[in-house]
């Protein structure tokens, strides 16, 4: 029987630092896509350790773990420390539906002053900080591609995208860090 | 590009996040099975395509991902309202144009 | 009707060019004519022309609610072919196709009709299967339709990338060289001024409000914004609006209108000598006599009667021909502009008698319509003239939608028009 | 002498700046801060291009964006060539490189001027009448004759080498235009606290202050108050202040598309900086203050170069420092005309006379022009002029008629007034204003957020366009509750008069040509031709003269065009009409809307984990959607026959290992989970047992097959589903609708797993024995799990879940992993496989096998027109259900008609023949056209394991043809098959367990 296997994610040494701006492939991490009816979020936000956000853009971050509003009854939880959260959820009994996702994103932090004017090359949302604060998220597009922003420091943004769209991904946001 | 309000997310988002959906208040009958080539026809080809408002359905696929329905001035473009599926066709008689 | 000839051009040209006479009149409405086409694009002045033409049926009158042609007749992009799958269309199509060459010497007008080849690329070996599956239906059809390798789709188009590289690399292409280009004010003006010979009254700024009906439910006339005008029968062209007119006599289509938008750029001197479309990457282009790149884009995804579209439609549409022709990137969008188009279920026009006795209807054209102009409007006529369908429209029917027999050229193809 | 028309008193150039460019290959000199225009000019230089029709010399109309005549070519290198621009916008920088368009063999003296010989014959819509004999003739010789005399520029001929980008943005105030409305309007709004974008056409703002010397505001002369705001605002946090950026389209919902141009002005951008960059701005309230564009006067012969607008030579003048000419004649309809001739005399260029044709104006300007000597010929007017690639003199005569008189100039600037630039507020789809006093169209009713100030909303008073555009801004930012700022300004200029359409000599009966549209050599004679003929809407006069459709878009002409068209029509303007103004105001680069949308960014390369491994052991990939899936594997000297050959064998005789990454995944999860799934699909899932799968059909509601796959069921409440590589999205959509919208009380959820997993298909009787060594906690023998069954555990030590299935008709296993495991894995099955002589194989060898067992593909036997029943998928129809989408649709006559394509196999008379996909099938090959068919090919290989070809093929009445004889009909003759069962292999199923 062979031993495990190390994770090797898409974006391998990815990387950009540009004046004011730098891109960075985040670390592989747990996800899970959790859709629940209001019934179930007691029990959920209970066994996930996290008050599962319920207004529009909102999320929560505990330590290492965050889980973001992406829709009425959408969340995705993120998991840095590779928790086990279908584990933590499955002792949920409401009618809910936790799956998990935890390698079909991968995600690039971008950060700097210039990280709004680089997301806004491709995404067609406003990101000035009084309509996107520190601390929202939202899936959008960026280019041609579907993305799920997550603003985590008045300069830094995590973006969320589907494993095969992250070469597109970080090419146009290389392209976009270009344009000064 | 149009910004349309999306009654789930409560903010005006760029079209781009959105897909067309369709006319709206067009259930699917319960009784499939009974229904005349006639009624199959309306239910699932006639289009009222309206010259004024349109009551008509959007999916925020690429944002909270919820279906929901809007009416529009087809000739302006312009957003009357937006509002939850399942919710009853609002009465603009008179709005619009 | 003077001839228009060299010789005329000659004359008048001493004079300063004072003499001409009308293309067409503009004349009051009649009481009544024998037959009424609402709407005077290519295809409703067409249908007059061949009434008077083909059928001896001259007291009839063309209503426009605003200036003839000013629809999708001269908003189109203006392309011409006949390559189409089913039968059907390959019929209509074709029909049509036959009566563009020669047009010009018809109408004594020089409509312009262009062959200069319609060229498809198939960039994925699904394009190429759906390719060689309409080339040889064409063939057994009797429609020009030929398989080009890469290289000889580059010999015939030069700007066109063929690397490896492309995002969508091209794998070869279909080419029917009777498609081209005709200049499509010409088509209206040219059916103008031929009707309007032959007696037919054609009246701009004269919207249709109600579509009235007798006692015994056959059409009786129109309500128009320039009064009561009665006719025996009547036939609605009317393209995006046609729904809306149909509704008036209680006739319900299935169609939906969307805005259609295209774009031109500043005249250059000769760079494109063809039409080129992509159905993967979603783009047409052929260059005009003027000069200017005409490029077609895609319909906005939602219906509308407001004849603009959103700007990301055109962009899409130029990061393809960008694509596609990469030496283009400097040169420059001069006009957009856009128009509805009538769509229904199965891509496919409907030309048909209706349910209400005198009623007829021509529309549905989609995104395909010009090049249907005088195909469209010949039988059209022959079916209002006749009160029974042309073999040729035939299988265009209403009751296709209620019985499933449905002519899906999208379906079957997945080729834009 | 360098730059001999340069004045060293006037403009505001730098003079110790010198910069040296080529026009036509001869080297001038400028200075920095010149257009080529301007730079142009300082040398004497008039004559820039040819007219598109007659090829009459011309030269600069204008000093900006509304420039008819000076198009040149750019030619930066061989691949950066721009066609078409504006001299009178392009600045001038070391080295720049222009050339004039549309001469041969030179712009002096150029053949195709010939045609102006010829241009009684050119008459407008010429060629609708003419060019149809014989037939044959339009298209071998006339056309390609018009084609190559139109156009004007010539198109690159290489690839662009620039990069383009663009940026979304939003603001509470967008102000287009940076004159004196414009930087006052967004001075209040940043006072207000707004989010302020000021966007300026120009590379410095101040408008109409670049030239009008008597503006006063705030105390400081027009100009230095313009800059002393534009430094203050650009210093501000809360406004973005964008000059060389051109508002260009103004669509829904207050978006506005803005250009700007990064690098056309500078000696050698950096090869990574964008040539240009659109933004795309969301705006809660717009600002237009566009100003308003100079009419020329319409008279005969008034195109030759040196013939130019009077604010055009202030500008020259008074921002550039360049006189247009020595001795200078002024012919105006208006008052601020008079104001160039002041500010020429003042510099000491003599004026040769002021032509007015009103018979008594009055004011300041006209008594100073007296005062200083200026020859005033009021109630004349000009009726020609002299020169041939410059105006060398003028003939006037008073317009009450009488003698003509000659005078000799070397420049005349003329005025007929101004036509406010209302282009973006028509694009709003707000209505336009006929004022019949001042005969101008004026901002109506808006019906989005917006409000015009200054000239373009027809304010021609410094004072109150000030004062407006300050409370326009500071209302636009809401700033009601604070005190409204003041500004003192005030102008001792006049911008009152004017006339439209055609001046004395041009009259109807006139045979000269006065031109109405410089560029398509649009004369008014051409426009009332065009009304005699019959047309009498504005939109037929200008399609059928072709007025205001060249690359200036009318800005000058239309409302003398309009004008002449009315007075034929003797109609009121407005009821002809006004043509509508389109996106863009001024053109805009392809490359500035493609963006970042260019070669690796044109569309998304979707790749699985498992591509590289791939591509370094030789696949050819092919492109199926956005994702590139390897193809087939040839070895060395293998060509795809061979190699595919080689892979059908292999899988059949050991086995295979195939890439299945991409087919769509979706999780369905819920109590409900199984009564929605027999909504979706055709079959049934009730009875479904855990740890079983079955292939699932689904419909669209019309009865025609949408999407097919293999589903398995991981609990009462879980199913593992997957569609087609392709159908993956709208499968999701698809679902989620129904489970939107029509069955909301289901307590299913769905989820998007594609690209959770990486899948790893193992097929071949030898693939249990590969696997085996690697799997942990689970039983593979068949007893414990039978074809069609899923399991989970663990392979490698990491997470799967593993199918028994098969798509070749082997024994057969789909391996999902984790997407990060994927290729670690692979490599391990591999390390396997070749203990077993295994190969890797593509999609092409997948689609073989697959037809060998007859199983279809979606979109390849199906097109949206084909029912399960025409598929032979009758058995996967749930019997005894009640309701499932596209249950009723198939119940439609025509679904259910005889006759309809059905899917069969063909067998080729001679094995070796492979039938072409999509070659058509007929029951008589001798039957003339058109040859009714009978359906069509839509799969057809050589058979390596069959040792003969087979095909798949939908034809009428198929199902009953069994054993019949028919034809494929080629080009070079009829290939003969027999129909027969879609299966070819193991029809009795044996070796899914072998």
């Amino acid at each position: 029987m062979a031993d495990a296997i190390a994770r090797t994610g898409a974006l391998e040494g990815r990387f950009l630092n540009d004046e004011g701006i730098t891109l960075v492939r985040a670390e592989p991490a747990t996800r899970l896509l959790l859709r629940a009816p209001e019934t179930a979020l007691k029990p959920l936000s209970k066994a996930l350790g996290l008050d599962l956000p319920q207004r529009p853009k909102a999320s929560v971050s505990g330590g290492k773990r965050a889980a973001l509003w992406l829709g009425p009854d959408e969340w995705l939880v993120i998991d840095e420390n590779g928790g086990d959260l279908m584990e933590d959820c499955a002792s949920v009994s409401a009618f809910h539906s936790a799956v998990d996702v935890s390698h079909r994103n991968t995600a690039v932090l971008v950060s700097g002053p210039r990280v709004e004017a680089v997301l806004n090359a491709g995404c067609p949302q406003d990101l000035s900080l009084d309509v996107f604060p520190v601390g929202a998220c939202s899936r959008t597009v960026f280019g041609k591609a579907e993305v799920i922003l997550w603003r985590t420091e008045r300069d830094a943004f995590r973006v969320e995208c589907w494993r095969s769209f992250s070469d597109y991904v970080f090419m146009l946001l290389e392209a976009a860090s270009r344009d000064r | 590009m149009l910004l349309i309000h999306c009654p789930y997310c409560e903010e005006g988002r760029p079209e781009l996040e959105f897909r067309h959906a369709g006319e709206a208040h067009i259930a699917r009958p319960e009784n499939m099975a009974e229904l005349s080539d006639e009624d199959f026809e309306r239910f699932f080809f006639i289009r009222s395509n309206p010259k004024g408002i349109v009551y008509e359905r959007w999916r925020h696929i690429h944002g909270c991902a919820r279906f929901f329905n809007a009416a529009r001035d087809t000739v302006s473009d312009r957003f009357l309202t937006t509002y939850k599926a399942g919710e009853p066709k609002p009465d603009l008689d008179g709005e619009g144009k | 009707m003077r001839k228009y000839s060299v010789f005329a051009i000659a004359r008048e040209a001493m004079r300063g060019h004072k003499g001409w006479p009308e293309q067409w009149s503009s004349p009051e409405p009649k009481k009544s004519y024998d037959v009424i086409i609402v709407g005077a694009g290519g295809h409703g002045l067409g249908t007059a022309y061949y009434l008077a033409k083909e059928h001896g049926i001259t007291n009839v009158a063309v209503l426009e609610k605003g200036w003839l042609g000013g629809g999708n007749t001269g908003r189109n992009t203006t392309i011409i072919r006949s390559n189409y799958l089913y039968d059907e269309s390959a019929g209509i199509y074709d029909h049509s196709v036959k009566l563009w060459d020669g047009l010009s010497q018809d109408l004594n007008y020089n409509v312009m009709y262009s062959p200069r080849g319609v060229m498809m690329l198939a960039h994925n070996v699904h394009d190429v299967q759906v390719f060689k599956r309409h080339i040889h239906a064409n063939r057994l059809n009797g429609v020009d339709n030929e398989w080009l390798t890469p290289e000889e789709a580059k010999a015939y188009c030069p700007p066109l990338n063929i690397s490896r590289e492309a995002r969508y690399p091209v794998m070869g292409a279909a080419l029917q060289r009777r498609g081209g280009t005709a200049r499509h004010d010409a088509v209206a003006w040219g059916y103008a001024r031929a009707a309007a010979a032959r007696g037919v009254d054609i009246i701009q700024n004269c919207e249709v409000t109600d579509i009235n009906r007798g006692p015994d439910g056959a059409v009786t006339g129109v309500e128009t914004t320039r009064g009561t005008i009665g006719a025996k029968k009547v036939g609605v062209v009317a393209a995006g609006h046609s729904s809306v007119l149909m509704q008036m006599a209680g006739v319900q289509v299935p169609l939906e209108s969307y805005p259609l938008q295209a774009l031109v750029s500043e005249p250059v001197k000769p760079v494109f000598p063809c039409v080129v479309m992509s159905n993967t990457v979603h783009a047409y282009i052929s260059q005009s006599d003027k000069g200017e790149l005409v490029i077609g884009a895609g319909t906005d995804q939602y219906t509308s009667y407001s004849q603009t579209g959103g700007l990301h439609i055109i962009q899409h549409t130029l990061d393809a021909i960008c694509e596609m022709f990469p030496i283009f990137t400097r040169m420059k969008m001069l006009r957009s502009w856009g128009g509805i188009v009538d769509v229904t279920p199965d891509r496919s026009p409907i030309l048909a008698k209706t349910p209400v006795s005198g009623l007829y209807v021509n529309c549905g054209w989609g995104t395909g319509g010009f090049k249907a102009t005088p195909g469209s409007a010949h039988v059209f006529a022959h079916t209002v003239a006749r009160d029974e369908p042309h073999p040729v429209n035939a299988p265009f029917t209403l009751e296709r939608f209620r019985n499933g027999r449905l002519i899906d050229e999208a379906a079957a193809a997945a080729v834009a028009h | 002498m360098a730059q001999p028309f340069r004045i060293a008193t006037a403009g505001r150039l730098g003079k110790a700046d010198p910069v040296r460019f080529t026009f036509d290959g001869k080297s001038f000199e400028g200075l920095h801060g010149d257009t080529l225009a301007s730079a142009l000019l300082a040398n004497g230089v008039h004559l820039v291009g040819r007219s598109f029709k007659y090829h009459r010399p011309r030269g600069m109309v204008s000093a900006g964006a509304e420039e008819p005549n000076a198009l040149v070519g750019v030619h930066r290198d061989a691949a950066r060539r721009a066609p078409n621009v504006r001299a009178t916008v392009q600045e001038i920088h070391e080295g720049l490189n222009a050339v004039s368009q549309n001469r041969w063999p030179s712009l002096s003296f150029d053949v195709g001027a010939l045609n102006d010989l010829a241009s009684p014959f050119f008459s407008a819509g010429f060629y609708y009448k003419t060019f149809m004999w014989p037939k044959a003739a339009w298209e071998r010789v006339y056309e390609p004759f018009i084609r190559r005399a139109a156009g004007l520029g010539e198109a690159p001929d290489r690839p662009d080498p620039d990069c383009y980008a663009n940026r979304f943005a939003h603001c509470d105030v967008l102000v287009i235009g940076g004159g004196a409305a414009g930087l006052s309007a967004a001075l209040a709004a940043a006072n207000a606290g707004a989010r302020v974008i000021l966007a300026d056409e120009q590379a410095e703002t101040g408008g109409a202050l670049r030239y009008e010397t008597g503006a006063m505001i705030d105390g400081m002369p027009g100009w230095n108050w313009a800059q002393a705001v534009t430094a203050d605002l650009a210093a501000r946090d809360n406004v973005r202040l964008l000059t060389r950026t051109t508002g260009f389209g103004y669509y829904a919902q207050n978006m506005v598309g803005l250009v700007e141009r990064l690098t056309d002005h500078l000696v050698s951008p950096a090869t990574d900086q964008p040539r240009e960059r659109l933004w795309q701005v969301r705006a809660k309230r717009v600002v237009l203050a566009t100003g308003a564009i100079e009419r020329h006067m319409v008279f005969p012969d008034n195109d030759r170069p040196g013939i130019m607008l009077a604010s055009a030579a202030r500008t020259y003048l008074n921002h550039f420092g360049v006189t247009v000419g020595r001795n200078v004649a002024i012919y105006t309809a208006g008052d601020s005309a008079w104001q160039a001739a002041l500010d020429l005399k003042r510099s000491g260029v003599s004026i040769a006379a002021i032509v007015d044709c009103r018979p008594d104006p009055q004011g300041p300007h006209v008594e100073e022009a007296r005062r200083l000597g200026i020859e005033c010929l009021t109630g004349h007017a000009v009726t020609g002029t002299g020169g041939r690639l410059r105006v060398s003199s003028i003939k006037v005569r008073p317009v009450s008629g009488g003698a003509e008189r000659t005078i000799a100039c070397d420049a005349l600037l003329t005025s007929s007034g101004w036509t406010p630039a209302v282009h973006l507020f028509s694009q709003s789809r707000g209505k336009l204003a006929f004022d019949a006093e001042t005969q101008r169209f004026l901002p109506g009713n808006a019906v989005q957020e917006l409000v015009s100030v200054g000239a373009c909303a027809g304010n021609i008073d410094l004072g109150e366009t000030v004062a407006e555009a300050l409370k326009a801004g500071h209302e636009a930012a809401g700033g009601v509750a604070r005190k409204l700022p003041k500004l003192a300004a005030d102008s001792t200029e006049r911008w009152s008069g004017g006339m439209l359409g055609a001046g004395e000599g041009a009259g109807a009966e006139s045979t000269a040509k006065a031109f109405v549209d410089f560029q398509n050599d649009v004369t008014a004679k051409d426009i009332r031709q065009a009304v005699r003929e019959g047309m009498r809407s504005i939109e037929h006069v200008k399609r059928f003269t072709t007025t205001g459709m060249a690359t200036d878009q009318g800005k000058t002409s239309n409302m003398h065009g309009l004008a002449i068209a009315a007075e034929m029509l003797d109609r009121p303007i407005p009821e002809v009409g006004l043509t509508t103004f389109r996106a863009p105001y001024t053109p805009v680069t392809f490359g500035a809307l493609v963006g970042h949308g260019k070669g690796r960014l044109f569309e998304p390369v979707r790749r699985t984990p498992m591509h590289d491994w791939a591509e370094a052991h030789g696949a050819v990939f092919e492109d199926v959607g956005q994702w590139k899936r390897a193809w087939y594997f040839p070895q060395a000297g293998e060509d795809m026959h061979a190699a595919v050959a080689r892979e059908c064998r292999t899988v059949r005789q050991s086995a295979g290992i195939f890439d299945a990454t991409t087919l769509g995944k979706i999780e369905v999860v819920g109590p409900d989970a199984a009564r929605f799934m027999e909504l979706m699909y055709t079959n049934p899932w009730q009875k479904l047992g855990v740890g079983r799968c079955r292939y699932g059909v689904m419909l669209r509601e019309d009865g025609f097959i949408y999407d097919d796959g293999v589903v398995g069921r991981l609990a009462e409440d879980r199913f593992h589903v997957t569609t087609t590589t392709g159908g993956a999205p709208r499968v999701l959509n698809h679902m989620e609708d129904y489970l939107q919208t029509e069955f909301p009380d289901l307590k299913v959820y769905l989820t998007s797993t594609s690209e959770q997993w990486a899948v790893i298909a193992v097929q071949g009787p030898k693939s249990r024995d590969i696997i085996a060594p690697l799997v942990e906690g689970i039983d593979l023998s068949d007893d414990a799990m039978p074809h069609m069954s899923v399991r989970e555990g663990m392979i490698c030590g990491v997470p799967t879940r593993l199918f028994r299935m098969s798509f070749t008709g082997e024994r057969g296993f789909e391996i999902n992993v984790p997407a990060d495991y994927g290729r670690a894995v692979w490599e391990a099955v591999w390390a396997e496989g070749e203990k077993h002589g295994a190969c890797a194989y593509g999609t092409e060898t997948m689609h073989v096998l697959r037809a060998e067992k007859g199983f279809i593909i979606v979109g390849q036997e199906t097109d949206g027109t084909v029912t399960p029943h025409d598929a032979g998928l009758s058995w996967a129809i749930g019997k005894k259900k009640t309701d499932f989408v596209g249950m009723r649709g198939l119940a439609r006559p025509d679904l259910v008609a005889p006759g309809r394509k059905q899917l069969v196999g063909l067998r080729t008379r001679d094995p070796k023949t492979v039938l072409e996909e999509g070659a058509q099938i007929v029951a008589d090959p001798d039957a003339p056209v058109p040859v009714p068919m009978l359906g069509h090919v839509t799969s057809s290989y050589w058979s390596e394991n069959c040792g003969h070809s087979i095909a798949l093929a939908l034809v009428a009445g198929g199902h009953e043809r069994m054993g019949e004889t028919l034809y494929v009909p080629m080009p070079e003759g009829a290939i003969t098959v027999e129909v027969t069962s879609t299966v070819f292999f193991d029809e009795k199923g044996a070796r899914t367990n072998g």
